[in-house]
């Protein structure tokens, strides 16, 4: 089959959302990679040139230049059409712009204080030019790659049927409500991308095929791309196993397997992912908020897991040890030396000592605060060092670990019960929180078995750990950290980023862990041509048949 | 020639508790057009005999001996060869009739099943042969009983379904255990007559086990008497019930409860005998039925089992309850124990309304009652042995009463009802039929009730134990003054038994009185004819009478 | 009983069990502590994006106004809409419905054709060689757990032998799905296995009781041969039991459907359901409860009625 | 009279149970399971006396090894000896199989009896209440309640209990409405026996064989349920474990070639439930009177 692909989607995930623009519980990484090949990007800033940058061939705009003060970006489109033949204009950007900031509580990628809010105007300059006008000065590259990238030039002549950007926006959702109208409705038919959809099953099979009109950097090189949607990973894995699958995947458990596949005419890659994982200690919990506010409690938790023999072990070798808040298994110039370095490495002994020194005694096995005023604040005596995680269910990797995790950590003298369940389920039930909620009674949570955390291109921790930020599910705080964090995303230099690295592998607002892959894909050799985006999307595009 | 012989047979059973020698070095053989009337006590292996001939044993059963029927060997033959004799060389009724029929399939399609194993007919045809036959066993309105599911039908109904299944090919030997005892004499007498007919036209010979004396004279050409498993004697019939040899035959003939209307001059003794003929005593009314009607089912298919039925029975009193099948008796006395509500009129009980009281009143009122119902097998329950069937009332009642007293009561009515000790460990269905009668009889009396309330208790007996088992009854009734509902299709019995008799006629009382009078002088056409269709256990009076009858029936 | 009054009794019962059953549901749905939004929207999402999901979802209404509105909107026959599917829940329902009918129907088929001679033979059989070896293998098909099971027939009939497909037809209208009888077989199978061990085992001991029936001495007594017997009598009577299981096996054959559906990779009712359990998907939950519930209770009545049909008895029930 | 009572042995009332067990012996197959049973509870709650393993430490040194040397049956993903650990799965899936089997199996008799007994509306509410029950997929309730709480051995065992008991309740039920018109129960009605006799004594009895065999599919199926709660999240969590748990995550090993984390527990679950259901079989034989001989 030299001129179709047969693509596996991850288990239990069916493509539902065509628009490139939508509510989060739509837009989720492979509906946006199926949205992107339909529709460019204006700045395709990604991994899929085999490092993390902007890739020119793959986006609309051609020229980004930033105003001295770093306060506002004029941007260059490519000489581009539409499939329909009208050219691709600022009207287009506009378009897409007047959409997003009158429904931005709906979009999916907005976040208070960031984008659109922090573009305080859109002047067009020609058919081919606009400026972006910010609140104040920003970091040119954390512009570009987090808030840039988020542009999708949407057909204005032909979707902008209402002239009002807030009907506008419920008519083409609306429209998108229609899984079976995808293949048929002229709405979709006018795309820049280099593909168009063949057909879109509501089962979840989508069939792509190249667009012929395409006039830009990346030509499609396989004709048809069949996107085949599975149960499990298991009915994938058979159907890679009888050869039904160009492009699928296996788990870290199977990686011993490799030869199984290597010999059937596969290559094993596995595809790491720009993200971090950790688990969140929940400050405000009631009975053990007051502990994990303890740095010295904190760091007897972190000294007692071993992330190297995690990763090596339980994750076959294809996870990374992650010390703090920037991804470790891609080299980036974010990282720094403290965090690269470990500040606390394994050693159940000075975890021990940690605790001991600071008025714990073991007794019965579970290390007892017996002296409250070295415990620290808010300790009582006879507090037991017992936590409790609500743990993400159905892998056997991560069951592992935490089976693993518990066993080193009761070594040291701290009970670890672990609960699972859903992953859905463990976000709704780990949420931010205040003491006197009933819902705060969580303690740790997991949700990272593919990674917890995916960057934007530019990794900031602005939601994670900023105080009361967004997604910052424990209720860290800590000014400084506050500080180096607005830094990092104004300053245009990297040594913010750094500092900020440096400062959460010492502080640990979570308790970090191994980073594993993305994915261990199994791509049938003679498929070539790409590199897997560390950003976790697929570019059909750039997929060829070498052989 | 012979359509039946059996040489030496031997049949054991093997039990939990240990081996039973049931049939030892029996031999017999029936030929063709005559009858041989199979008597003896209860439990010495009638049923036992007659199962073995058709090869229905059940697998705990050992057999020895040689069995011929129609030429064709039955021990150690095969299911398919046994097959083809059955229903049509040779075929049976059997003892129990409420468990002998297929409870999801129309008795019509039953009866034409069998039809269709032997003849080439098609559906339709078997059909109306079915219908026919039901004709034939008296069963009224045979069109729509034939749709009927066997639980819609009385007992007598049922049994005379079973036996159109077995003459339905007019078989060369009929085996008949028990044929008649759920009827009333007079569709007794047509089914006798049906089976006589049976022998005439098609030369059928009878195995005919039956405990009633009457129906030896009435049919029997030959009778074989069984004691504890063996033959004790055989003969003609005349020779054995006029001349006995045997003390045991004896015995049996002399337990022989006769009708006092047929035979005028032994009457008056008898009823002297048993005081049957005093007043009523003026004691207190233990159950009163008032104008109670019951239907059962709805719309089209209402039957109405009583309709307005009055009752008393006094303390110390018994009554019969006689009348023909499906009349409503065992119904009036299943609403007496308040186990079927009446859907007009009153129960009272003790004087109390039995639907009216509750909790601690109506178990003390009830710790008084004796039950047997009609159906032996039904009744007993098979999870239990004998001994703890008939501890039950005990442990319901006397619940401060030790293991050991309880154990010595048991055996005390065990020894009552002429149950072997032996048998207390047994379960009821290794049991014969008159056997669990009577473990249903020592139920009834354990607790020495106020009240006995007794359907059918001895129609399975053989008269010797019947008397015996009566006599008792009488004699705890003087001393206890209990009352008791008696029902009963014997009429002999009856007038033997009971104080007053009420005579019931399709759910309804078709007249009552004191025992003699009513039996000796009745007042309705129905009562004359149920007494004169009552065969006396003397062959030549009864074969006088057969004719003087039948001359009437044409007249 | 009235047949026409005894149906329209069960009917209003029915309707009465489903009611029952939407409030427990929703009760317990709602009682789950978090809510399903974060889980939906993603560790990434924003308070105002939660609160907003609330809102248009009226998960922050008080829980009888929510319950009321979800039982007028599902008179008008709709179910609502997934959280995260982007179709209309009875769209959902419309699509995987009949794919998991067939599954489920087919495996009851083959199982229970299978199944009741089986039980009937090893009854005929009992402690015969034949009995304990067949009594052995529907014991071991019984005690395999569906997905060890699946897994093994994965193994030796996809990769070792290669006789049929690992999956099952990924067809999404019936008509593919029936184009394509060679992928069917091992699901199937899977799904039939645990049938046919535990009704031949109900079965057996049908039969067993029926045959030692004295209806079955009379039908014997009357030449019937010992197949007719069986046929004729026994089987009937030993098939109530059996009918009055069948009705409360529709959850357990959706049940089943979820393992098979998942291992031969065949979207259906049963993974529907556990994907919006996963995802805390509420109206595809409820959804799917609620036509499994409706499924199991026309299950359960049409067992009694086929019963009431089969046996008279109950038809005249006094009281 | 009371001479010849005094030395009659025979009358002794044979006790219910004497005989079905001597019947129950006889059965081969039946007798099979329970040395299976035995045998295998020996070995879960003895066999650690002769082979102590640490199975609350993982050894991340040590992770699947192949049988041999130190490790008979070699070790687990995370070390674990996986002797040791069938020994230690197995105490929770047997007591949680035979806890919840029985408890459900009580449960659905108790209601059952109950309900068919009473008839009228009693009956058509409480099996109204089973309908419903019925009609709720286990799979729903198990995961709202491991989204709730995380039920310990004993919280596992009434959690499966409770979903369980109401197929066995419908099938007394039925055989309840059948018993209950029985000759012997009426004749116990009509002299003023007791309900609780009439259930405990008649009814129940002489449904045993329905209750038993329903027992032993309960057990069977808790053991089987197990297995499939701890994929769900609500099973047993680390450092315990069960057969069920075991097999499911060993089966992840199945292209491996490690086959020591799949045939292991895979047999010992399937020889359990097996057993039991043989030793149902022979209960429901050794109880069935009708077969008698
Ligand atoms: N459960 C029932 N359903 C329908 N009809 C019934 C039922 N029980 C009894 N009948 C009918 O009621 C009538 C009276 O029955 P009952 O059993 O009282 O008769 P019986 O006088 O005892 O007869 P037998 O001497 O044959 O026992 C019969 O016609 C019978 O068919
Ligand atoms: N299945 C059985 N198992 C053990 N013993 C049995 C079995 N059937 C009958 N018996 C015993 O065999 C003996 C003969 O029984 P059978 O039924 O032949 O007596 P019967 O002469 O027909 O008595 P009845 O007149 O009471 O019906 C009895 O003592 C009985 O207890
Ligand atoms: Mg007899
Ligand atoms: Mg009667």
């Amino acid at each position: 089959s030299r001129d179709s692909i047969n693509y596996a989607l991850p288990a239990n995930f069916t493509p539902n959302w065509i628009l490139p623009i939508g509510t989060p519980a739509h837009l989720n990484t492979n509906n946006i990679s199926i949205a992107n090949t339909l529709w460019e990007p204006l700045v395709a800033y990604d991994g899929s040139t085999g490092k993390i940058a902007w890739n020119k061939a793959g986006s609309l705009a051609t020229a980004a230049d930033f105003a001295a003060d770093n306060k506002s970006v004029t941007i260059t489109l490519g000489d581009r059409h539409w499939s329909d033949g009208k050219p691709v204009t600022s009207a287009d950007v506009k378009f897409w712009f007047d959409l997003i900031k009158a429904n931005k509580t709906e979009w999916a990628g907005y976040n208070p204080g960031k984008a659109p809010d922090n573009w305080t105007s859109f002047k067009t300059v020609d058919d081919r030019h606009f400026t972006l006008t910010f609140d104040k000065a920003y970091n040119p590259q954390w512009m570009l790659a987090n808030e840039l990238s988020l542009i999708n030039p949407l057909p204005q002549h032909v979707w902008d049927k209402e002239g009002d950007a807030k009907k506008d926006w419920t008519y083409l959702n609306d429209a998108a409500k229609n899984i079976s109208g995808y293949a048929s409705n002229p709405l979709w038919k006018t795309i820049s991308g280099p593909y168009a959809v063949k057909s879109f099953s509501t089962a979840g099979k989508v069939v792509l095929t190249a667009n012929k009109k395409y006039d830009g950097g990346e030509k499609p090189g396989i004709g048809t791309v069949n996107l085949l949607p599975f149960t499990t990973a298991d009915a994938e894995k058979n159907a890679l196993r009888s050869g039904s699958v160009d492009y699928g995947y296996i788990e870290a458990t199977d990686l011993d397997q490799k030869e199984q596949f290597t010999s059937q005419g596969y290559a094993v890659k596995p595809w790491s992912g720009w993200a971090i994982t950790y688990m969140p200690y929940n400050f405000e919990n009631p009975a053990m908020g007051a502990v994990f506010k303890q740095l010295y409690a904190r760091q007897a938790v972190q000294r007692s897991i071993d992330q190297t023999s995690l990763a090596k072990v339980v994750f076959n070798g294809t996870a990374v040890p992650g010390f703090g808040p920037i991804p470790q298994g891609q080299s980036s110039d974010f990282l720094s030396p403290v965090q690269k370095s470990n500040p606390y490495p394994f050693s159940t002994d000075a975890a021990r000592q940690l605790l001991t020194d600071h008025g714990w005694t073991e007794q019965g096995g579970v290390m007892t605060c017996t002296e409250p005023a070295k415990c620290g604040e808010g300790i009582a005596k006879g507090t037991k060092f017992e936590m409790q995680v609500l743990s993400q269910s159905g892998s056997t990797v991560t069951d592992n670990m935490m089976s693993a995790i518990q066993s080193s950590l009761s070594k040291t003298g701290i009970k670890f019960a672990i609960k699972t369940a859903p992953v859905n389920s463990v976000l709704s039930q780990t949420p931010p929180c205040t003491a006197s909620q009933s819902i705060c009674k969580w303690q740790l949570s997991f949700f990272g078995t593919a990674g917890s955390w995916y960057f934007n291109a530019f990794p900031t921790g602005d939601s994670l750990f900023q105080s009361k930020g967004g997604s910052n599910f424990g209720g860290y705080s800590n000014a400084g950290v506050d500080t180096l964090i607005s830094a990092s995303t104004t300053s245009s230099s990297n040594q913010a980023i750094q500092d900020y690295s440096a400062a959460l592998a010492k502080d640990l607002p979570v308790i970090w862990l191994p980073e594993p892959v993305y994915q261990i894909s199994v791509i049938r050799s003679g498929l070539g041509g790409f590199s897997q985006d560390s950003l976790a999307n697929f570019h059909p595009a750039q997929w060829k048949w070498t052989s | 020639m012979t359509v039946l012989e059996i040489e030496d047979l031997g049949v054991t059973f093997s039990t939990d508790t240990g081996e039973v020698a049931a049939v030892r070095d029996v031999s017999l053989f029936v030929r063709p057009g005559e009858t041989l009337a199979l008597v003896g006590e209860s439990g010495s292996g009638k049923s036992t005999v007659a199962l073995a001939a058709m090869g229905l044993l059940p697998v705990s059963a050992r057999v020895s001996g040689r069995i011929s029927v129609d030429g064709t060997q039955v021990v150690g033959a095969g299911e398919a060869e046994l097959a083809g004799l059955r229903g049509r060389t040779v075929s049976m009724v059997f003892q129990e009739p409420a468990t002998a029929l297929d409870p999801l399939t129309r008795v019509g399609a039953q009866i034409a099943e069998v039809v269709r194993n032997h003849r080439p007919v098609s559906r339709a045809e078997a059909a109306r042969a079915a219908v026919e036959l039901l004709r034939r066993v008296g069963i009224p309105e045979p069109e729509r009983r034939a749709s009927a599911f066997p639980f819609q039908l009385s007992g007598g109904q049922r049994q005379r379904v079973v036996i159109a299944m077995a003459i339905a090919n007019s078989p060369a030997l009929l085996i008949a255990d028990e044929p008649t005892t759920a009827l009333d004499v007079t569709v007794q007498a047509e089914i006798l007559d049906l089976l006589r007919a049976l022998a005439a036209d098609s030369g059928t010979g009878v195995l005919l086990v039956t405990h009633n004396m009457g129906v030896v004279a009435d049919f029997a050409d030959r009778v074989a008497v069984m004691l504890e498993g063996r033959v004790v004697e055989t003969g003609p019939v005349e020779e054995v019930l006029l001349r006995p040899s045997h003390e045991y035959t004896r015995r049996l003939l002399a337990a022989v409860p006769r009708l006092a209307v047929s035979e005028p001059e032994g009457a008056e003794v008898r009823a002297k005998d048993t005081g049957a003929q005093a007043e009523p005593a003026g004691g207190a009314t233990v159950v009163e039925l008032r104008d109670v009607s019951v239907r059962f089912g709805r719309g089209r298919r209402t039957v109405t089992a009583l309709g307005d039925v009055s009752l008393t029975v006094r303390a110390g009193e018994t009554v019969g309850l006689v009348g023909e099948s499906g009349s409503g008796k065992s119904t009036a006395a299943r609403v007496a124990l308040g186990l079927v509500r009446p859907d007009r009129g009153s129960v009272a009980l003790f004087g109390s309304d039995l639907a009216r009281t509750r909790g601690r009143a109506r178990r003390s009122l009830l710790s008084g009652v004796g039950v047997v119902l009609q159906d032996p097998v039904a009744s007993l329950d098979a999870r239990m042995s004998v001994a703890e069937c008939v501890a039950e009332p005990l442990r319901v009642h006397r619940r401060r009463m030790s293991a050991g007293e309880r154990r010595a009561r048991v055996a005390e009515v065990l020894e009552l009802v002429r149950l072997p000790r032996e048998l207390a460990a047994r379960g009821p269905r290794e049991l014969s039929g008159g056997q669990r009668q009577r473990v249903s009889l020592a139920r009834a009396l354990v607790l020495e009730p106020r009240l006995l309330v007794a359907d059918e208790p001895t129609s399975a007996l053989d008269v010797s134990v019947q008397r015996t088992v009566l006599e008792v009854i009488t004699e705890l009734q003087a001393e206890l003054g209990f009352a008791c509902l008696f029902v009963s299709h014997d009429l002999a019995v009856v007038q033997e038994f009971a104080q007053r008799v009420v005579v019931m006629r399709s759910g309804s009382v078709e007249e009552e009185g004191p025992t003699m009078t009513t039996l000796l002088r009745p007042r309705t056409e129905y009562t004359r004819r149920l007494i004169a269709a009552v065969p006396v256990p003397d062959p030549v009076l009864q074969r006088r009478r057969r004719a003087s009858l039948g001359l009437e029936a044409t007249a | 009983m009235d047949t026409a009054l005894y149906l329209t009794r069960r009917l209003l019962q029915a309707v009465a069990v489903i009611l029952i059953v939407t409030v427990v549901v929703f009760c317990l749905l709602h009682a789950l502590p978090g809510g399903p939004a974060r889980g939906i929207l993603g560790p990434q999402a924003t308070a105002q994006q939660i609160a907003a999901f609330n809102h248009q979802q009226g998960l922050d209404r008080p829980l009888p106004v929510q319950y009321v509105y979800y039982l007028r909107t599902l008179l008008q026959g709709d179910l609502g809409t997934s959280y995260t599917l982007n179709e209309a829940v009875s769209r959902l329902i419309e699509q995987r419905l009949p794919k998991t009918l067939v599954l489920t129907v087919l495996s009851a088929l083959v199982g229970l054709t299978l199944a009741i001679p089986l039980g009937m033979w090893q009854a005929v059989r009992r402690n015969k060689a034949v009995d304990y070896a067949v009594t052995t293998l529907s014991f071991v098909a019984y005690s395999t757990p569906v997905y060890f099971l699946g897994l093994l027939l994965i193994l030796l009939f996809t990769q070792t032998l290669r006789w049929f497909p690992s999956q099952a037809p990924q067809g999404d209208t019936l008509a593919q799905v029936f184009a394509d009888p060679a992928a069917l077989v091992l699901p199937v199978v899977t799904g039939a296995a645990s049938m046919i061990a535990v009704f031949s085992r109900y079965m057996r001991a049908a039969t067993l009781e029926n045959l030692d029936e004295d209806y079955v001495r009379t039908a014997r007594a009357g030449g019937s041969r010992p197949g007719a017997v069986l046929w004729r009598h026994v089987f009937r009577n030993s098939l109530t039991p059996v009918i009055a299981m069948l009705g409360y096996y529709v959850p357990v054959l959706f049940g089943g459907a979820l393992v098979v559906e998942q291992l031969f990779n065949y979207p259906g009712m049963g993974l529907l359901f556990w994907s919006a359990a996963q995802s805390s998907d509420y109206p595809v939950l409820l959804g799917c409860v609620l036509v499994i519930s409706v499924a199991t209770v026309i299950g359960t009545l049409l067992a009694d009625v086929v019963q009431r049909i089969v046996d008279p008895r109950v038809r005249t029930e006094r009281t | 009279m009371t001479a010849v009572l005094q030395n009659a042995p025979v009358l002794e009332p044979v006790a219910g149970y004497r005989l079905p067990l001597r019947r129950f012996l006889r059965n081969r197959l039946a007798v099979a399971g329970l040395v299976v049973v035995v045998l295998f509870l020996l070995f879960c709650f003895a066999g650690p006396l002769i082979h102590s393993t640490d199975q609350t430490h993982t050894d991340l040194t040590q992770v699947n090894l192949a049988p041999g040397g130190a490790h008979l049956l070699g070790t687990d993903a995370v070390g674990h000896d996986e002797l040791g650990r069938l020994m230690y799965g197995g105490k929770v899936s047997l007591l949680v199989g035979l806890a919840s089997g029985i408890l459900a199996t009580v449960i659905g008799t108790l209601w059952g009896a109950v309900a068919g007994y009473a008839g009228g509306w009693v009956d058509a509410v409480m099996m109204r209440i089973v309908d419903a029950g019925i009609a709720i997929p286990a799979l729903f309730i198990l995961l709202v309640v491991s989204a709730i709480t995380t039920p310990d051995t004993l919280g596992l065992i009434v959690v499966l209990g409770l979903v369980s008991w109401l197929v066995p309740s419908r099938l007394v039920r039925a055989e309840t409405l059948t018993l209950k018109s029985r000759d012997y129960v009426l004749t116990l009605r009509a002299i003023g026996g007791g309900h609780g006799r009439a259930i405990g004594r008649h009814i129940l009895p002489n449904s045993v064989s329905t209750i038993v065999v329903a027992a032993t599919f309960q057990v069977a199926d808790a053991i089987l349920l197990v297995a499939y709660v701890s994929y769900l999240g609500l099973g047993v969590q680390p450092p315990s474990t069960d057969w069920g748990g075991m097999l499911s995550a060993g089966l992840t090993a199945a292209y491996s070639g490690r086959w020591w984390l799949i045939v292991p527990p895979g047999l010992a679950i399937i020889l359990v439930v097996c057993a039991f259901n043989a030793i149902g079989d022979g209960l429901r034989d050794a109880f069935d009177v009708r077969g008698r001989g």
